[in-house]
């Protein structure tokens, strides 16, 4: 459920999450969808391998339902869980249709009874690490390090943290830099008009707008492009003026340009 | 093992005893509050030590007692016998409580390592909050594995020798219940029904379970 | 003296057998963190204990070992035999961390890697010092890399393998980009002023292109 869109943060969403989680903790203090489905899964009173995943979706649209008469809020996770559960039960109820695409009802509930089986694994997992003897606790370390032969040598150090922060803090930094123009292979559209109206004044037949393209800025195609848009600005610009005319015989033929006669 | 005292400091080849090379291990451990690597303590002492099979003796020598020499991931080091923790108690160092997300967080990584963002989500069917990585990194319990090969190429998160340390595991393959819960296939990364193609789980070149490749050492 | 697995760890008149006894002086005086006396030792173990007595087997149990029980005025403590104090001298290393701008140039090149010196300048915005070159090529966390391919062929600098050992990657790849730095409570999310859509400012989260070129060593 929650895989996909979350995968791999694509932003947007931390402070969706700390809102979401605000009001997860006012659910009954229950971690999430799958945290209130263990929950409820125990009250079967059977091995998480044979639980009815058809009563656990009912008791969790049970509980939902409830959860809304009492105007409790439930964070959108939870109303996607219970979208999905009204889903399955509907599901694993109706008689399969052999048309339709995607995994049976079957194949959700078996998963989703192996989502719950691992989650209380990981939990029994988790208590039993936190049980065990631990250093500084149960079991400790020299209390007195010994400084004999002290050698006196200075080292630098860094931690991965340092070294992530200071990579944060430059680039958060770039964001804050102001929007400034980072080409420099830009032939101005004033530029251009300076050029051509010093230009169009000599000749009064039609040429190609080509031809009215700077000295070194016609091999290199970055330099060619920005320089034929800023000429074409211009001689726009000069057309508003009513100082020259221009004319294209087709789509993508060249344009021309003339002195008004 | 004969006498410390009968045996002179360095033989006439040079290389000293074993039993000597053990005290050496010995002295080093016991000033080290962090566990050492043989290699580590090899560098310091005289050349053509074998700090290996020295740490082996120092092992044997101290089971039973009242400090044991323990295996820490690739090092070593030296902690109290967990039955004499009620003696400590002033040694207590009182650790921040962690919340139970941060713990079951850590446990996911442990067992599943290396662990991506998105698959602790899926286990927990929340997501994962901000503070809880960061508690956990900078506890020195986890840090940043290979990235995986799946689109988008996320990080990876796996435990470190401070949590082997701290958590009194030689390694990660001690992990209490890890085979039992492999051989139920509760380690295994299996991808939501429809979601077979395309999803991440395919293109798994680290294969199908979890720690795999972090026990290749 | 007996083995310590035979003896049980309570005699049946509640007093403790002497040998582990020693065990729980052993045990404290390697956690504590300053010399115990006997009394303050006796003040913890169980009723009847005789401290001074244990102390006593325990200082003749470390003769001639790597470390030995020493008095100091009148309390009792595990120090280094002191023919070994040779070992210890890698032990006390002061370390002190990395200047600002090192620990910024060293991240630079490593995420931008190849990095030319003006692309560090141009990212931090101020010349960089020779010094700081000099430090990070001195601790050998950074390298020459080939030569740009571009008017004055600058040199490039790459992180090398002491770096990822250092900092436990297992390749520069391995770094959390922007969006997970800020994922993991690294980065605040702050839109800077008058920059509506604040998010958006990391599309190129890996660090740009750079990256790509690099490992091919």
């Amino acid at each position: 459920m929650s895989e996909e869109p979350l995968h791999d943060d694509a932003t947007p969403a931390v402070a969706e999450r700390m809102a979401a989680e605000a009001l997860i903790v006012d659910v009954d203090g229950y971690e999430g969808p799958l945290d209130l489905l263990l929950t409820l899964s125990r009250s079967q009173k059977v091995d998480l391998r044979r639980v009815s995943v058809l009563q656990l979706a009912e008791q969790y649209l049970a509980f939902v339902e409830h959860a809304r008469s009492l105007r409790i809020e439930l964070a959108a996770d939870y109303l996607v869980m219970a979208a999905w559960l009204a889903y399955l039960k509907s599901r694993l109820l109706l008689p399969p249709d052999p048309a339709e695409e995607g995994p049976s009802g079957a194949e959700m509930a078996a998963h989703l009874a192996f989502q719950l089986e691992r989650l209380q694994a990981m939990r029994d997992a988790a208590g039993r690490l936190m049980g065990r003897d631990r250093l500084g606790r149960d079991v400790f370390a020299r209390g007195m390090p010994e400084d004999v032969g002290r050698s006196r040598e200075l080292r630098l150090d860094a931690t991965l943290l340092d070294l992530m922060r200071a990579y944060a803090r430059l680039r958060t930094r770039d964001e804050f830099r102001p929007y400034a123009f980072d080409r420099t292979e830009i032939y101005s559209p004033e530029a251009a008009l300076e050029r051509m109206r010093n230009l169009i004044g000599a000749q009064g037949d039609w040429a190609r707008l080509e031809s009215y393209l700077p000295e070194g800025w016609r091999a290199d195609a970055r330099r060619r492009r920005s320089a034929t848009a800023a000429t074409f600005a211009a001689a726009l610009e000069l057309v508003k003026a009513g100082s020259v005319e221009l004319r294209q015989q087709g789509s993508f033929a060249p344009i021309e340009i003339r002195r008004r006669p | 093992m004969s006498s410390l005292h009968d045996t002179p400091p360095a033989t006439l080849f040079g290389i000293p005893p074993m039993a000597e090379q053990e005290r050496m291990v010995e002295a080093m451990l016991f000033a080290s509050a962090e566990p050492l690597t043989a290699a580590a303590m090899a560098a310091r002492m005289p050349e053509g030590c074998d700090a290996d099979e020295a740490v082996q003796h120092l092992r044997r020598r101290y089971q039973g007692r009242g400090v044991n020499v323990v295996r820490v991931g690739e090092a070593w080091a030296i902690r109290t016998a967990p039955d004499l923790g009620f003696l400590m108690h002033e040694e207590i160092v009182e650790t921040r409580k962690l919340s139970r997300a941060a713990i079951e967080t850590l446990a996911i990584i442990a067992y599943h390592q290396p662990a991506t963002r998105a698959e602790i989500e899926e286990i927990r069917g929340v997501a994962l909050s901000r503070g809880t990585v960061d508690q956990l990194l900078e506890l020195d319990w986890i840090r940043f594995g290979r990235r995986r090969n799946t689109p988008g190429r996320p990080v990876t998160f796996v435990v470190t020798q401070a949590f082997l340390d701290h958590f009194g595991l030689e390694s990660a393959h001690d992990l209490p219940g890890l085979s039992e819960l492999r051989a139920a296939g509760l380690l295994d990364r299996r991808p939501p029904p429809g979601h077979g193609q395309g999803g991440e789980a395919d293109e798994d070149e680290d294969g199908p379970t979890g720690q795999s490749e972090l026990f290749e050492d």
